[in-house]
Parts: C-alpha cells; sequence; structure tokens
C-alpha cells in the first residue's frame, strides 16, 4: 500500500505502524513509552502525528507507534500544533522527571529549557511509562505492577515489600528511559526491589551469570535444564573449543 | 408464572390472560419505590399501606413500582384508576397520611374522591393539582420509556408482559430474520444514548458482519448493556434498570438476536445496589420463564445474560476500559482501531449500547421505525431521558423529544429557579460537556446542536445553576473530578489534568493573573487533541465553555480579587447585617469563635480571623449574615 | 542456501577472523566485538575457530521473551533485532555453546549474523579454514 | 491508622466467594467486590490466596485492587458516612457537608476514626441528583442532607456513640451554599472516635476493633 507523509508517498505493507514507515523512510519521531520488541502502550503521546483519509478532512491526531498504516491516508509529522504538543508534553514530564538526561534533552529540543509548570511534590523521575512492567511481564516474572490510579499511580511490588516473584534479572532497570529503578551489581550480589539475590558463578571463569531464580524460570519456558544455565558464555565458548579439538584430535584434546 | 413458556403462543396466551384478568376499574396504590423516594421512607410506606389495607379489609392492590421520576417530591402515590396524584407522602406524618388517603381517596366510590389537599402537588403560584398528568413535570414530557416505570412492579415478570413485554421479542423471533431486526433499528435513526449519539444500527452491522473467533466451536459475539453510569448529576439509567428491568433484557435480546450473540453483559456501577438486586431478579425470572437460557420459547435461539458489578471508576464508562474491567483487569482505555464492534471482549466482536440505547429497542421493533423517527429532529431521533437537577424547582428525570428548548425544560417542566433566583448557567454533558448561558436557552436540544454549542449530549445530565453558582468554581470542580478519575495511562490527561488544576485553584483562590488564562487555554487544546480516550479529550470542554460564555466572571477573580456568586472562599467576606437580632446563634455555632456580640446586641464578625466555613451564614435564621464579593480583613 | 564452514585442523591460530568480524561491526566508531573466537592451541596445530551455528531448533530462540532473535530467511542466520531487545540476557545464559554474548558498554548483545550473508572472517581466512560454500 | 485486627484473619469466607465464580481473571473484579463486602477491606492474605487461587501473578491482583476507589487495602470502619459529590449536590453545598464531618471527626475525608469504627469519605455521584445534597450512612440515604440530619442519621447508626458534654454543641446546616436552610438546632456534640483535643494521634489503635 502506499501512503504519503510529510507529502512524500511511501510504501507500506500491511500490519505496520505509521512509526515504523516513518522511522524507516528517516523520519525523526520522539518516542518513550514504544519499544519494538513489547506490547505497545501507546501513553506517554510523544509520537503522535496528524492523519488525513481525505484531503479536506480535518486533521485527527493519533499515536504514530499505534496508528496502522492505510493506504492513501496522509500524515503530517511536524505541524507547528504537533510541535506545541510535544513540547508541552516534554515540560508537563519535566513535572515528574526534573533530573533526567534523557527528558531534558528531549525538551530542550523542542524548545523547552526548563519546566514551567509546578513540579509534582516528590519527583521520583518515574514518568509512568510502564516499560519496566511490560519487560517484567514479557520475561515471565510479572513481579511489578503499576499501583494507584491517575497522578497518584506508581511503579511498585505487590503491598510494596513484596518481591517474592522477582528474579533479578534486571530487564526493568534496562529499559527504564530515565533510569529510576536502582540496580546494584556488587561481584556476584545483585541488589534490586530491596531484595538481594547471589548470581551463580560460572564453574568455567568465575563470572557472575544468573541468579537460580531466573534460571528457574528460564528452564521453564524453555525446558532446559536449570543447571545449563549456570556457565559464562566466555566459558562455554572455551568448552565448545575443548570439545572441538577433541573431536578433530588436534593437541591433547584441549585449547591452551 | 414460574413455569416455562414453551412457544411464541404460549407466550401470547399468557399475555391474553394477564390483560383480560386486569380490571381496568380496580383500584390500585402504586408507591415509589425508586432510590430517591426509598431515600424518604417509600419502604415503611408501603409497609404502612399493605397493614392498613388489610386492617380496613379494603379490596385494593397495594403495588411497588419503580421511580416515577419526580424524585425530590418523593414519596410519590399514585391511586389507580383515577390517576390521582400525591407528593412527601408519608414524610413528616406517615400514619396520618395513609389513613386520610385511605379513607378520603381510596375508600370512596370512583369519581367521588375526596382529595387530600395537604399532599397535593401545587404549582408556584398555588393552584393545587389533582391527577399525576395535570402535574406540569409530567404534563410537558412525552414518557415513552419512564411510562413503564410508574405502571409496573420492576419485580414482576408479569406486570411487564401485561403491559406489553416482550411482544417486540416474540415478533422478531416469530416473524423477523436478524438482518430485518437490524434494518428496522437502523431505519429507525436511533442514536446511543451513552453521550456520542454513534448511530445504532450502524454499530450493530459493524459487529454482526465482523468475523467471529471461535470459542468452544461456536463463533462468538458479545452484547454488552453499559450500565455505569458515571456522569455526575445523571441518573436516568438508575431509575430505567429500577423501574423496568425487563425493558432493558428484551432489548439486549433483541440486539443479540440481530448481531447473533449468544451471550451478554450488563455492567452496573457500583453505587447501584438496587439496580443489581432488582436485575439480577429480573435475569432469574426470565431464565425460569425461558425467555433466557438455551431454545427461547422454542425457537431454538438461545441467550443469556450475566451482571457484572463496577467498583468505582468512572473511566469505565468508556468502551475498552469497560470492557477491560469486565475481563477482569484495570478499566484502562486501549487504542481504537480494533473498534470493540471488531475486536472487544475477549477478541470478540462486541456491541455495547447505554441502558437507554437498549431499553428503546423493544419500542421500535413493536410499533416500527416509522413511528420512531417521526419523533425527534433531523438528526436526532426518539426522546432522551434528562435528569434535570441543580437549582431547580422541580428536580427529576424529564423524558422528552429530541428538539425540546433547554426553556422548556428548565422553566415549563423544571418549574423555574428556586427562590425565584435568576437563571445563570445548564451544564449539560457532565465533566465532558459545557455550561450553556442564559441566551443559549432557546436551543433546541439534540446531540448536534449540543456540540455546536460547545457542549455535549452526553448521558443527559442537565445541571440547572443560579447566580449564587460561580462558574470557575464549576470548572475548578470538574477539573478536580476528572484528576481522580483520571485512570493515568497518558501524559497529557495524567498531568496535564493536574497543572490545569493548579491554574484553577490560582484563579479560586485570588492568586491568579490575566497569564494565567492564556495558559489554561494554551494547555487546554493539548489534552483535548493529545489524550488517549474521550475522558481527557473532552476533559477541558467544561473550563473552555465557561471561558467562553462566563470570561467575566473569572477577570472578576482576577483584576478585582471577588467571587460575584460569592462561593470561592478566598474571594469572600461574611459580615452582619442590620438585621441581626442578637439571637447568639452564630456565635455559638461558629468553629473558630471569631464572632463577637451582646446578647441581643448587633454581631460583628472578625473578618481577619474566619475562614468562611459558612456555618453562621446557614445557621442565621433572620438572613443577617450577608456574603460580599471581596476579601475584607484577613489578607 | 550457503553456510560457513568451518576446518578446525587448517586453523593457524592467526586470529584474522577475529579482527576482520570486529571490524565489520563497529560499536560506533570503535570495533565492536568480535562474534568468533579462534582459540590457539599449543603450537604447532594453530587453534579452534568457535562460531554461532545457527542452530535449527535455537536455544536463544526459545528463552527470548520478545522475539529479537529471528531466523533470516535470505542469509539462514539468526539476526539479532536490537530495537525489540529488553536486555534480560536469556539468550547468553541459554546458548549451549557461548555463541552469543552481552556487551555492556554498547547495551547489546554480539552473536554471528554472517554478515548479511558476506561474511568477513571467511573472506579473509589466509588458511581455508573458514569457507563460505 | 486503626487498630489491626488482633486475632489472625479468619480466611474461612473466601472459600464460598471463590465458589461462586470461574477460578480465572476474567472474575477477579467480581471477587474483589465479595471480599471488600466480607471484610470491609482487601486484606493482604486474602488477595494473595485470590491471586493464587485464579492464577494471576499478585502483582495483578495488586495492580487492579489500587485501581478502583471502592477497594481499600486499609481496614475501613465498621460504619461508614458517604458524602456524594456529584454535581447536583455540589453546587447544592456538599462541600460545606464534608467540611462539617471533617470539623466532627478531626480527620479529613476518606480516613477512619482511630478505634475503627467509622469511615467519611467521598463519593463521585450515587445517582439520587434529585434529593441532592445525599449523605449515605451504612446504606441508608439521607436525602436533601443537612449537617442536624446527617448528624441525626450517624447518631442513629453509631448507637451508643459515647457524648462528651464539655465540647460545645456545633452542628451546621449544609444546606445550600448560601445557606437556604433555616432550621437550626444546638444539640450536643457527638464525637466518633474524635482523639482528645489537642490533636495527638496515639502510637497505635489501642481500641480493640469491635466490629459488629
Amino acid at each position: 500500500m502506499i501512503l504519503t507523509i510529510n507529502g512524500r508517498p511511501l510504501a507500506a505493507t500491511p500490519g505496520e505502524t505509521l512509526l515504523q514507515v516513518a522511522r524507516r523512510a528517516g523520519v525523526d519521531l520522539p518516542t518513550l513509552c514504544h519499544h519494538e520488541g513489547l506490547e505497545a502502550w501507546g501513553g506517554c503521546r510523544l509520537c503522535v502525528v496528524e492523519v488525513r483519509r481525505r484531503p479536506d478532512d480535518a486533521p485527527k491526531v493519533v499515536p504514530s507507534c499505534l496508528q496502522p498504516a492505510e493506504d492513501g491516508v496522509r500524515v503530517e509529522t511536524h505541524t507547528e500544533h504537533l510541535l506545541r504538543i510535544r513540547a508541552t508534553l516534554l515540560d508537563l514530564l519535566l513535572t515528574r522527571a526534573p533530573d533526567s538526561d534523557l527528558i531534558r534533552r528531549l525538551a530542550v529540543e523542542h524548545g523547552v529549557s526548563d519546566g514551567t509548570f509546578e513540579p509534582r511534590p516528590e519527583p521520583t523521575s518515574c514518568i509512568l511509562c510502564t516499560l519496566c512492567t511490560r519487560a517484567c511481564a514479557a520475561v515471565g516474572a510479572h513481579a511489578i505492577s503499576t499501583a494507584g490510579r491517575g497522578a497518584e499511580g506508581e511503579v511498585s511490588l505487590p503491598f510494596v515489600d513484596d518481591a517474592d516473584a522477582c528474579v533479578g534479572c534486571g530487564s526493568c532497570a534496562a529499559v527504564c528511559p530515565t533510569g529510576c529503578i536502582e540496580l546494584k551489581d556488587a561481584g556476584s550480589r545483585r541488589t534490586i526491589w530491596g531484595r538481594t539475590f547471589e548470581r551463580v558463578p560460572c564453574e568455567v571463569t568465575g563470572q557472575p551469570t544468573v541468579t537460580r531464580e531466573y534460571a528457574e524460570l528460564l528452564a521453564r519456558r524453555s525446558g532446559l535444564p536449570v543447571d545449563s544455565f549456570f556457565v559464562s558464555d566466555e566459558g562455554r565458548r572455551r568448552q565448545t573449543a575443548d570439545r572441538v579439538a577433541g573431536l578433530v584430535g588436534v593437541g591433547d584434546g584441549r585449547v591452551a | 408464572m414460574s413455569e416455562r413458556i414453551a412457544s411464541l403462543a404460549a407466550l401470547e396466551a399468557w399475555r391474553t390472560r394477564l390483560v383480560a384478568a386486569h380490571d381496568p376499574k380496580r383500584k390500585a396504590i402504586a408507591v415509589c419505590a425508586g432510590t430517591g423516594c426509598k431515600a424518604y421512607g417509600s419502604d415503611q410506606l408501603t409497609a404502612a399501606f399493605r397493614k392498613a389495607v388489610a386492617e380496613r379489609g379494603l379490596d385494593v392492590d397495594v403495588r411497588a413500582t419503580g421511580c416515577h421520576g419526580f424524585c425530590e417530591r418523593g414519596p410519590l402515590v399514585v391511586i389507580y384508576p383515577s390517576m390521582i396524584f400525591y407528593q412527601e407522602v408519608g414524610r413528616k406524618n406517615l400514619a396520618k397520611d395513609v389513613a386520610e388517603i385511605l379513607d378520603q381517596t381510596v375508600a370512596a366510590a370512583p369519581g367521588a374522591e375526596q382529595i387530600v389537599a395537604r399532599l397535593q402537588y401545587k404549582t408556584p403560584d398555588g393552584t393545587p393539582v389533582v391527577h399525576e398528568h395535570e402535574v406540569p413535570f409530567y404534563k410537558h414530557q412525552n414518557r415513552l420509556i419512564l411510562s413503564f416505570n410508574g405502571k409496573i412492579d420492576p419485580d414482576s415478570l408479569a406486570d411487564y408482559v401485561a403491559n406489553g413485554g416482550y411482544r417486540a421479542l416474540a415478533k422478531a423471533l416469530g416473524t423477523l430474520t436478524p438482518e430485518q431486526v437490524l434494518a428496522e433499528v437502523d431505519a429507525s435513526g436511533l442514536r446511543g444514548r451513552g453521550g456520542a449519539g454513534f448511530p445504532t444500527g450502524r454499530k450493530w452491522r459493524f459487529c454482526r458482519e465482523a468475523v467471529a473467533p471461535l470459542v468452544n466451536g461456536v463463533p462468538t459475539r458479545y452484547v454488552v448493556c453499559n450500565a455505569d453510569e458515571g456522569d455526575p448529576g445523571a441518573f436516568m439509567d438508575r431509575s430505567v434498570l429500577e423501574g423496568n428491568p425487563h425493558g432493558v433484557l428484551e432489548g439486549l435480546l433483541l440486539g443479540a438476536y440481530a448481531i447473533g450473540a449468544r451471550e451478554g453483559y450488563v455492567y452496573v456501577r457500583n453505587e447501584y445496589p438496587l439496580a443489581v438486586q432488582r436485575l439480577t431478579k429480573a435475569i432469574a425470572d426470565a431464565r425460569a420463564a425461558g425467555l433466557l437460557g438455551a431454545d427461547l420459547l422454542g425457537t431454538g435461539f438461545a441467550f443469556d445474560v450475566h451482571v457484572t458489578r463496577g467498583a468505582g471508576a468512572f473511566v469505565c464508562g468508556e468502551e475498552t476500559a469497560l470492557i477491560g474491567s469486565v475481563e477482569g483487569n484495570r478499566g484502562q482505555p486501549r487504542f481504537r482501531p480494533p473498534y470493540p464492534a471488531v475486536s472487544g471482549l475477549w477478541g470478540c466482536p462486541t456491541t455495547i449500547n447505554n441502558v437507554e440505547t437498549w431499553v428503546n429497542v423493544p419500542l421500535i421493533v413493536d410499533r416500527g421505525a416509522a413511528w420512531f423517527a417521526g419523533i425527534g429532529t433531523r438528526g436526532s431521533k426518539g426522546t432522551k431521558i434528562f435528569s434535570l437537577v441543580g437549582k431547580v424547582n422541580h428536580t427529576g428525570l424529564v423524558e422528552v423529544p429530541m428538539g425540546a428548548t433547554l426553556r422548556h425544560i428548565v422553566e415549563q417542566i423544571g418549574g423555574g429557579i428556586q427562590g425565584g433566583r435568576a437563571f445563570k448557567a445548564v451544564q449539560t454533558g457532565g465533566p465532558s460537556g459545557g455550561c450553556l448561558p442564559e441566551p443559549m436557552l432557546d436551543l433546541e436540544v439534540d446531540f448536534d446542536t449540543l456540540t455546536a454549542a460547545g457542549s455535549m449530549m452526553g448521558s443527559g445530565g442537565m445541571i440547572v445553576m443560579d447566580d449564587r453558582t460561580c462558574m470557575v468554581d464549576v470548572a475548578r470542580y470538574f477539573i478536580d473530578f476528572l484528576i481522580q478519575e483520571s485512570c493515568g495511562k497518558c501524559t497529557p490527561c495524567r498531568d496535564g489534568l493536574i497543572q490545569m488544576g493548579h491554574l484553577l485553584h490560582a484563579v479560586v483562590e485570588g492568586r491568579a493573573t490575566r497569564a494565567t488564562l492564556d495558559r489554561l487555554e494554551a494547555l487546554a487544546p493539548v489534552v483535548r487533541d493529545a489524550s488517549l480516550c474521550a475522558l481527557g479529550q473532552t476533559a477541558p470542554n467544561p473550563v473552555l465553555s465557561t471561558l467562553k460564555y462566563f470570561r467575566h466572571e473569572y477577570l472578576a477573580h482576577i483584576d478585582h480579587r471577588q467571587c460575584p456568586a460569592g462561593v470561592c472562599k478566598a474571594l469572600i467576606t461574611y459580615r452582619v447585617n442590620a438585621r441581626c437580632t442578637g439571637c447568639t446563634v452564630c456565635a455559638v455555632q461558629c468553629p473558630e469563635k471569631v464572632i463577637a456580640g451582646e446578647k441581643k446586641g448587633l454581631h460583628v464578625i472578625a473578618e481577619d480571623r474566619c475562614t468562611r466555613c459558612g456555618v453562621c451564614h446557614s445557621v442565621c435564621t433572620f438572613g443577617a449574615v450577608d456574603i460580599l464579593p471581596g476579601r475584607g480583613g484577613k489578607e | 542456501m550457503k553456510q560457513l564452514v568451518v576446518t578446525p585442523i587448517r586453523c593457524i591460530g592467526c586470529r584474522t577472523c577475529e579482527i576482520a568480524c570486529a571490524f565489520s561491526h563497529p560499536a560506533g566508531r570503535t570495533p565492536g566485538r568480535s562474534r568468533i573466537r579462534a582459540f590457539p592451541i599449543r603450537p604447532p596445530e594453530g587453534g579452534i575457530p568457535v562460531v554461532c551455528f545457527q542452530c535449527d531448533t535455537a536455544a536463544c530462540v526459545t528463552v527470548c521473551p520478545t522475539a529479537t532473535l529471528t531466523r533470516n530467511p535470505r542469509t539462514g542466520a539468526i539476526d539479532y533485532a536490537e530495537a525489540r531487545c529488553v536486555h534480560c540476557r536469556a539468550c547468553v545464559a541459554a546458548c549451549p555453546f557461548g555463541n552469543i554474548g552481552y556487551d555492556d558498554a554498547s547495551r547489546r548483545c554480539y552473536k554471528c549474523d554472517l554478515c548479511s550473508g558476506d561474511p568477513q572472517c571467511a573472506k579473509f581466512c589466509p588458511s581455508r579454514a573458514l569457507e563460505f560454500a | 491508622m486503626s487498630a489491626l485486627p488482633a486475632t489472625p484473619l479468619d480466611l474461612a469466607p473466601l472459600e464460598p466467594i471463590l465458589a461462586r465464580y470461574p477460578a480465572d481473571r476474567r472474575s477477579l473484579v467480581m471477587v474483589l467486590q465479595d471480599v471488600q463486602a466480607a471484610w470491609h477491606y482487601l486484606p493482604r492474605e486474602v488477595l494473595n490466596r485470590v491471586a493464587e487461587r485464579l492464577a494471576v501473578p499478585r502483582s495483578h491482583v495488586y495492580h487492579v485492587a489500587t485501581f478502583y476507589k471502592h477497594f481499600s487495602l486499609t481496614p475501613r470502619g465498621a460504619h461508614t458516612c458517604t458524602v456524594c459529590m456529584g454535581t447536583a449536590c455540589h453546587v447544592r453545598g456538599a462541600g460545606l457537608l464534608v467540611e462539617h464531618l471533617e470539623r466532627r471527626t478531626g480527620m479529613k475525608a476518606g480516613d477512619t476514626t482511630p478505634d475503627g469504627r467509622l469511615t467519611v469519605e467521598t463519593v463521585n455521584c450515587v445517582g439520587a441528583c434529585a434529593l441532592g445534597p445525599v449523605v449515605i450512612v451504612d446504606g441508608q440515604y439521607v436525602g436533601s442532607a443537612t449537617a442536624r440530619k446527617v448528624d441525626r442519621a450517624l447518631e442513629a447508626c453509631m448507637g451508643h456513640a459515647e457524648r462528651k458534654p464539655e465540647d460545645s454543641g456545633i452542628t451546621s446546616n449544609g444546606g445550600d451554599s448560601l445557606g437556604a436552610g433555616t432550621d437550626r438546632q444546638a444539640s450536643s456534640v457527638v464525637a466518633w472516635g474524635r482523639p482528645p483535643d489537642p490533636q495527638t494521634p496515639t502510637a497505635s489503635g489501642d481500641g480493640k476493633e469491635d466490629t459488629e
């Protein structure tokens, strides 16, 4: 199918979103709550664009991360109204994450040097984009979720302190755009959501690998034995080389 | 009547038996058992009537019916067959009222009934009215849906059938194909009563034509009745559910037949326990009678319905949020497309309509699309129930044809403003709607005219405001309401409304400047255009419409630091005037103890320490406490 | 479909393949992590090159929660779509041969993608220990 | 906050509730409704058991339980006084009624008295708009509510609430924000669990939870 973005005709395949088509065509659309690997959320609204099915329709503002590409649709990505929306949204997000480098950078790029709105009482840098809870659900732990409604919402463990379901994989901290989820690694000890895990050291290289809880989850999901996850990639490569060496009969069956 | 009705003929036979058994001349006392009248003790009244009738050995029915609509004058009693209307029965003296009504009105021969004058409705100029249909509140209405409420006992399937209930269903199952039923609804021009006014026929067609996934081997579609009714100030769905639950069920049955659904849900908000109770009983009775379940009336059509309760979330009135709630999740809206008609409950095509939309369907199928299309305006067909509340003399449910003017509703039906004060505005469409000023009173009310005027039909809430209502405070109230009810999913609504709230509080608390208005008007379009669902998209409407029609009040708050209506605490002053008789009640009642004065002497409020709690004004029976705009004393 | 053929016996342990791989997968302006490792053998035999086997039923694909690792129909390789990765490192823990690693510096996994059908390691291998045929 | 029940929570009532619904995610909101009705709040142990039995992660149960206004994770009072803040009630002075109750109980709307006897809360519309302002005391609707009517309704349902003679009789008539109501009455105040002035909330609720 063919659609036009900022006047340029572009080919698109059914099932693609406007964001995918735009990015493929090199159009830079900012996103915060979008992640290619996770279920679309459509909450931050930064990626909004204007669409018109017929030339004389009034432009409709839609999130490009969710709006499916349609044949013949006219898309504008940087109209004056859209730029004002993005600037205001970033201004609003500064009330939640005044110290986040990403938000500040995006805000400056959209002409907002510093927040003009009244900041939240105790800003925690969390912008409630739910990337962390979606990642946790994708990994299969379902340890955290948003609690509370509206502006009082926050990401938390059940009853704030129940970290039983957490497996210490660290995906939540990795995907958080404002880095407000604390993950501390000291040697093989990992502390996250107030709980400390032991990452099992690799028998070959001694590097910390995954936590036992995470290995059990991966075992459940993949059918592989739990203990098969406790060797680092470095160690495994060495083991593979040894095995090949043994098969081929070079050296005394072991790599140096 | 609990045994199954095996066929359409059996249903008709039962109906003829019921109608024949009904003696039109038989006397009956209909006591309203809607929530409003129950609040004024109508349950005790009904019991008292039953006991007194038994003691007197009178041959007369005592029937508890659904809400008659004129709630503020409850408990309401109508004596059949002569339709004599009594109001506020048993409020002050239960036994006396019951005795007088029975002895003077019920015991007398028809035509010779004496009227208990003190329980009669009196028009503003004092003339008493005898019959229900002569009461101005009812006279100027066109009560199609609400007519059932007064007549039938909501817990009685027989009453509903005797009054034509399930005749439309029999007609559909017996003589019409699903496509014909759908075409009938389409041709009637019925539009959704939930608020947006989407054409119902078209919505049904989308759902019927959508590919239905198989659920244990059966292509599955759902019909849902949205009884979340979150709009504050609207309670027509409640009265229909409590007064005529079978009407809603019959509508769902017809919709399911037309669309091809086998299962339905009625999503009732948590604040309506009586509606849930009546609906649950109606469903049980319908199942027992073979009107729900498998092989309905021997026609092979199968449909069942479940009641699910909301749990306190205004946003669940939005379709995708409602779906989320029924599925056991948070009521958080989802992006569309896919629309629920294509992929709704558990991914199956789902039709969601409001209570009032569903209860119109049996009337359309029974009397035909042409009859329905004959009522209302070109773009909006049929009647609409408004809940007329606020500063108006007759508050209650008003059913008028689309196209009736605001003036007709507020003045003729509503009986004008309380205490003869000046009309200032009427708020329609709930938190998504707007406030319309006096010049708009001649607006013919329908979906399109209200939207054009910057408001919205919404579910039909109509809150009348007088000169003592501050429009800035109303805008602040709605934004504070929506801040509480925002689901928090998207930035513009979640964080944008908070900032609009701060700006409005600044105006209300006398901390604002002209720039505050500019910032409000800059932020509103962002919230309107960028929000994910209708809650956020329409949230700025009350602010924008009050700014449009009542900008002078905003400026009074900003430029002169005054609240003309005397509401905003920071911008008013309580001061005792010359009418003070020194009765010392205000001094005693004042929580802050800031009123000084001798017995019999003029009292004085220490304005710098007064917290403007309003107690003195409300307890003073001599009208000696004035509320002056502007902030004297306390800086 | 062409495959990367490894003949360990010919490997002289020169590790040119590692350099070629690192340079053809730059991380910013610097060479990235090599997706191939030629383990040195006690002289004189040379080395054992170890690189992703692009397994038919790959453990990394099974454990990945966001379908980041998918088969490339044209090259036959299992490609890593960085945009989809949630950095949970399940793949690193699951690969029985250690041929996928996670680079903390560039915050992404690294594995052999057969250079989109023109593997540089095979091109520069002086002793035909690596061939793409 | 009010006293936690001293005895370990009796989970018995949960079984009949769970039996009513299919054991999967779609029953969650309904089950939580019945749990709220049974315990007047959602105890943690009960929610964990519900998560287990409906095969739903605890985080999801917590996610849903903290969304709906009707659910409370903390014990609520044995008696509930709900002021409707719908638009119709708002323009007829519901706000002043809330202030009256807040003055009377010495706490903010939404809280429960330290002795766990009374919860005062607001709700955004109960659908009895024609008789605004509406206050519901333990399910009983008080129409065209005035401060005096609310006090009487609370006294009726709170039964033997102790009377504090020395407190000055303060009742105010909420009525319309500009005092349309005129009946005045100086009944003695009834303090429902209001802590003695000056308000120094006791460290932990010592009153035994006397749930009826």
